[in-house]
């Protein structure tokens, strides 16, 4: 018994001397903040901050000169953490999700040539800028489905991209994969949208899709505070969108839209889970 | 001699420590998505397998035996092996930087791995020398390392892959596993014992 | 005028060569030899050959169903696989187990890894091995040859190579007297598994694939050639105990390996060097386990061994980009 | 003897048969003219006419900005009716000078002719590059870049390209046949300026007739003629001199980094114009050729003549074309249309009917290797390929994807017809794009 214990214990003793040598002649600082900031991210290491993965994100919190809100898939919860982490003031992130400005799928816009080869819209807009006539408009090959890392962008069957609304978590990859600058961050609060991107005149647009603004003025006329028109493209005035909704139904090309309630002619088919009123 | 070489080989071909006796499954696993980290990652256990085997023998014959307590075998070797393996990372972590981040949480997890233990209690079971002892250990180690460093280039062009959904990752990895231990099947009797 | 044009990156004109076509071509190479089996093994070849290639062609079908991707049988991959495995199994295969192998090497082999040209082992291999190590009675149960109007029935015997192991594990030499000819083996006429047993009629496809330019010599050459170097070096060391190349040769599964299975091109390197090193040690683990082993034969284990080291061999053996090997001499 | 050649590449079937026989033909001017101001590779030129100016054949009408660039000129006489985008070759709307023909095609009174032997290598760059001659094999690069190279880097090996491996494409094999002289003078001209020992013409071995016509000529002076196997891309610039010499450009370099500069055929004819005749580089010859055109010719054509002229000339349509290629069909670009004006880069207009157009849909690697072995620089293709397409950028530029040259040896042989050329072309362009954000910050 005394035998057993001794010899157990003579060899931890070793290992312990060994060790505690080891730790003074081999240490390595690392700031606890670090640790701590990294675990409270989200660990996706979606990149959408600009810094590789999070732990490159924490690496450069604590190096500080950058804001804390960089990091949209954690939100205003995460930056809330990370400010009482570091010490300082968080500086408040309203939600933005991503939108697709665009319903010309391969039904309602028309194309000016048939596009043979990489299933990728910027290789495919280098061709003679897209297959598409309109400037704006998606290219629908799907590369923002592909650089999603939420899984929150489905192509339609006709060639649109439509992002979740609940899904979309503000990383912004897809904006920067994009060639045409379709997708726009936009405000979670904010659910009517005019959906075109085409800045092109409206007898011209009128020739190669059916759904895009002709630039009428018709809604900024209706509801003037909501709307702006610019080269002939309406936008949503985000700021002041409260009562925006109400000039969907005088539209003539039906290409503003809410996407806080279900589209009533199914014409463009969302994907499940975004088509349920968001609560208002 | 021959003998020596005939352990060698058995314990890097015929009885893999990974693909035939399934010990160590955990880092083989977590540290094989790329090839160099995989390399690292041997070499890492080769150096504790081969320590720890040194170490654990003088334990046993020294220790253990003369003192009539080889009851304690087990709990003996723990404490032998995660100590060394704490010593390894803290040196790890201070000469290589690189080397510690890609290695990650696996090298705490060598402290109570199962193929470093084993090791060393099937050493002893098989009453080998003390040379014969560091040979299997480096046989062992080094049967790990290949396994573990082939996994890895197959789990990197897996990468490169249209892996179905439901299999991406530790799914995929468990079935290229199996294959892999499948095709080792091949060496069976190659040596005997 | 526009809604007929089409416009692509360049280039824009291609061989005409498609995926469609190859494995055609390798469906056609595999036909004397399928054609040899009928005629030596009768019935039991061909039934085994029919729930081989039908079991694959419906699992392929039910795993693209399963996973809604389409359904690509027209290829042909699955057709292959299915021929292979029937021709690496034993004429006396019960129906289950060829079926079993079928579904195996395509939902295990195959479409687990997403399908066509993911998959890292050779899907007929893959499934040989799972049955040799699950069903080892079936798997080593041959039959001598009884060929067509010869009124012979099947019956169990031992091929040349297992043969010749039992009597070396027994009184470690060779037997005194081996029961067929060297021009038998080549034409055929001896026990094995359905597809090795002719190299006459594999050498007819694999020239056939030659002339297609969709075999290159590469593996077959290394592969074969290592075999014979080794084993003609243990024979000459020890000709009591070890057979003569030429015996490796056309016996076994060597030829049927050496040019269909290690020359399948999904699982095997892609760059000329890496090719001729993976011939390499094929046939170096082919004779290791053919020597030295407890399987009589290497060829399965050999070729599944190599190309899990594939990647690797990818990666070490990539070739030098022009304009840089002049680049190193300078430094 | 076997005749030299690279490493790798393919054999597609040539097609040439449709025009090499064809003698060159004079194409009568439309009446309208655009010219491109970015037609070479560099910076593009500037307008410094105004709407409205009247020009003679051979005014500037763009001038060079910066010494990797070239001036414009316009191709006949007449009135400047629009500086403004209009469609260009490269696929997008870019500024051209536009030039309503007035019928008198009278050259500029300024253009004087020279005496070679009167003018040092440094006032023959100058006129060459005044001349506006830029590599006229397609890639339209300035000439006179590659003439004046850093004086450490001394030419030795003066190679011309009479290779014209691009299928279907004849120009420079009729050039060969029929203006020799023109050539030779241009050669004599490039070896003055560069000094260099040994002069080579390499030509593949499907042209024996210019082989031939050009040992002939070559009989008793220091210019070399080369057969060589016919192999595509052997017309491209690092291939030729790896067949010709049996050395390689080094990776990321230049010809003149091993001593060697390498000069189309037809670019040493235009050099002869600039020179000894005094006149710039407005026109060229052109082979307008394939399945949908009624009568494939040669055709010797002003710059900035829209292709629907020539289409016309050459009898017009047999059917509505499904593929429209300015160049040749393994590196050329696809058009939208007819109004786009045919360049000095301009060596073919390739009409392909829409049956010839291979839209087999893509399918899965099998790693077969063929684009392996097809590569003639010794890359992997379908790993970039894979790579770049998942934007794997690092790993797409550790297996060099920026020494690809996009011959599309790859694609062609690819049986799963993966488009290999334009997913590395993608990578390529983002690993760039990646490289110069990353040099800002």
């Amino acid at each position: 018994m005394l035998a057993a214990i001794l010899s157990l214990g003579g060899i931890g003793l070793i290992a312990a001397v060994a060790l505690g040598f080891a730790a003074k002649k081999f240490a390595v600082e690392v700031d606890p903040r670090e640790l701590a900031a990294l675990e409270v991210l989200p660990g996706a290491n979606c990149g959408a901050c600009g810094f590789p993965g999070c732990a490159g994100y924490a690496k450069a919190l604590l190096a500080g000169s950058i804001d804390l809100n960089q990091c949209p898939p954690g939100g205003a919860d995460t930056v809330a953490k990370l400010a009482h982490i570091l010490g300082v003031e968080a500086s408040a992130a309203t939600r933005e999700i991503a939108v697709v400005l665009c319903q010309g799928d391969n039904r309602k816009a028309q194309i000016k040539y048939h596009y043979l080869g990489l299933e990728d819209c910027t290789a495919a807009q280098r061709i003679a800028d897209g297959p598409k006539i309109c400037p704006g408009g998606c290219v629908g090959l799907g590369s923002c489905l592909r650089a999603c890392p939420f899984d929150a962008i489905e192509m339609t069957a006709d060639g649109l991209a439509v992002i979740s609304r609940e899904k979309c978590t503000g990383c912004r990859k897809c904006v920067a994969v994009c060639p045409r600058n379709v997708i726009r961050m936009t405000p979670y609060e904010a659910a009517v949208h005019v959906l075109c991107n085409s800045h092109d005149k409206g007898a011209l647009i009128r020739k190669y899709c059916q759904i895009g603004c002709i630039g009428c003025n018709i809604c900024k006329k209706t509801i003037p505070d909501a709307y702006k028109i610019e080269n002939f493209l309406a936008e949503v005035v985000y700021e002041q969108d409260a009562e925006a909704a109400e000039a969907i139904s005088k539209c003539p090309t039906k290409c503003i839209r809410d996407f806080s309630v279900a589209y009533p002619d199914g014409s463009v088919q969302l994907p499940a889970g975004t088509d349920k009123p968001h609560a208002a | 001699m021959a003998d020596l070489l005939l352990i060698l080989v058995s314990a890097i071909f015929v009885n893999n420590f990974v693909l035939a006796r399934f010990l160590g499954i955990c880092p083989f696993l977590g540290v094989s998505k790329k090839v160099e980290t995989a390399l690292g990652m041997g070499m890492a256990v080769t150096f504790v397998m081969t320590v720890a085997t040194v170490v654990t023998w003088f334990v046993q014959y020294f220790v253990l035996i003369p003192f009539g307590i080889e009851y304690l075998q087990t709990i003996a070797f723990i404490l032998v092996i995660a100590s060394l393996v704490q010593l390894v990372e803290m040196v790890v972590q201070k000469v290589s930087p690189i080397l510690y981040q890609s290695l990650g949480i696996f090298l705490p997890l060598i402290t109570t791995n199962c193929a470093v233990l084993g090791l060393a209690v099937l050493s002893i079971q098989k009453d080998y020398t003390f040379l014969e002892g560091v040979v299997f250990a480096i046989g062992a180690a080094l049967g790990f390392t290949l396994a573990l460093v082939l996994f890895a280039g197959l789990r990197e062009r897996l990468e490169l892959c249209a892996v179905p959904q439901s299999f991406r990752g530790t799914a995929i990895a468990l079935v290229t596993a199996g294959l892999l231990s499948l095709a080792f099947m091949g060496f069976a009797g190659l040596v005997k014992g | 005028m526009s809604q007929q044009l089409y416009l692509s990156s360049s280039p824009h004109i291609h061989s005409g060569e498609t995926t469609a076509k190859v494995m055609r071509a390798v469906i056609y190479s595999l036909l004397p030899a399928c054609g040899v089996a009928v005629y030596f093994f009768g019935p039991s070849a061909l039934s085994v050959l029919l729930i081989a290639t039908l079991g694959c062609l419906a699992t392929e079908v039910v795993c693209q169903r399963l996973m809604g991707q389409p359904v690509t049988i027209a290829d042909g991959s699955a057709a292959i696989t299915g021929i292979l495995l029937a021709l690496n199994l034993p004429p006396s295969s019960p129906w289950w187990m060829t079926l079993f192998g079928a579904v195996v090497a395509i939902a295990i082999g195959k479409q687990v890894y997403g399908g066509l040209g993911s998959n890292p082992f050779n899907p007929a291999l893959v499934a040989r091995v799972v049955l040799l190590i699950s069903f080892p009675v079936q798997m080593t149960t041959w039959s001598a040859p009884a060929p067509f109007g010869s009124g012979l029935d099947l019956v169990t015997t031992a091929t040349p190579l297992g043969e010749w192991k039992n009597a070396v594990m027994l009184t470690g030499q060779m037997p005194a007297e081996m029961q067929g000819s060297m021009m038998n083996y080549f034409l055929g006429n001896m026990p094995g598994s359905i597809g090795e047993i002719s190299a006459l009629a594999l050498l007819l496809g694999a020239a056939y694939l030659f002339y297609r330019r969709i075999l290159t010599w590469h593996i077959p050459t290394a592969f074969i050639g290592t075999v014979i170097l080794l084993s003609g070096l243990f024979w000459l060391i020890n000709p009591e105990k070890y057979p003569n190349p030429v015996f490796h040769m056309v016996t076994g599964g060597l030829i049927l390996g050496a040019f269909f299975m290690a020359t399948d091109m999904v699982t095997t390197p892609v760059s000329t060097r890496g090719m001729l090193l993976f011939g390499v040690g094929c046939g170096l683990l082919t004779v290791l386990i053919r020597l030295f082993g407890g399987y009589p034969e290497g060829v399965s284990f050999a070729i599944l061994l190599m190309n899990a080291a594939t990647p690797l061999i990818d990666r070490y053996t990539r070739p030098k980009t022009f304009g840089t090997l002049q680049q190193e001499k300078v430094q | 003897m076997s005749l030299k050649t690279f490493a790798g590449g393919i054999h597609p079937p040539d097609n040439k048969q449709w025009s090499s026989h064809k003698a060159i033909e004079d194409c009568p001017l439309p009446a309208e003219f655009i010219v491109p101001l970015a037609q070479h590779i560099g910076a593009p030129s500037v307008a410094c006419v105004e709407v409205g100016q009247q020009v003679s054949k051979g005014d500037e009408i763009g001038s060079a900005k910066g010494f990797v660039s070239v001036p414009v000129h316009a191709p006949t006489s007449g009135e400047v009716t629009a500086v403004e985008n209009r469609p260009h070759p490269w696929g997008t709307s870019l500024p051209a000078v536009v030039i309503k023909a007035d019928g008198e095609d009278r050259w500029s009174t300024e253009l004087q002719p020279a005496d070679p032997s009167e003018l040092s290598p440094d006032e023959i760059i100058e006129k060459v590059r005044l001349a506006g001659v830029v590599g006229m094999g397609g890639a339209a690069f300035p000439a006179h870049v590659k003439m004046s190279p850093p004086p450490e880097k001394k030419i030795s090996t003066l190679i011309f390209n009479g290779v014209e491996c691009e299928p279907y494409l004849t120009a420079d094999h009729r050039m060969m046949l029929e203006e020799p002289e023109r050539i030779l003078q241009g050669v004599a001209l490039l070896q003055y300026v560069l000094g260099a020992e040994q002069v080579v013409i390499g030509i593949e071995a499907n042209k024996p007739d210019a082989i031939a016509l050009f040992e002939k000529h070559c009989a008793g002076t220091p210019v070399e003629v080369m057969p060589l196997q016919v192999k595509y891309p052997q017309g491209a610039e690092k291939q030729l001199i790896a067949a010709v010499t049996g050395k390689e450009v080094p990776s990321g370099g230049l010809p003149m980094d091993i001593g060697v500069a390498v000069h189309n055929v037809s670019t040493a004819a235009a050099i002869t114009d600039a020179i000894i005749h005094g006149r710039p580089l407005i026109e060229r010859v052109c082979t307008v050729t394939g399945p949908a055109i009624r009568e494939p010719k040669n055709l010797r054509i002003r710059i900035g003549t829209p292709l629907s002229h020539l289409v016309e000339v050459c009898g017009g349509l047999v059917e509505e074309p499904g593929k429209i290629i300015l160049g040749g069909p393994m590196m050329g670009f696809t058009q939208l249309g007819f109004d786009v004006p045919a360049t000095r880069g301009t060596s073919g207009l390739l009409l392909l009917r829409a049956e010839d157009v291979s839209s087999h849909p893509e399918s899965p690697c099998i790693r077969c290797a063929r684009c392996v072995q097809a590569c003639p620089i010794n890359l992997l293709p379908t790993t970039i390929a894979a790579y770049a397409r998942r934007d794997l950028l690092a790993e797409a530029a550790e297996y060099c994807a920026m020494d690809c040259i996009e011959c599309g040896s790859c694609s062609y042989v690819c049986p799963s017809t993966i488009p290999l050329v334009q997913a590395i072309r993608y990578g390529k362009a983002a690993i760039l794009a990646k490289k110069r954000s990353t040099q800002v910050s």
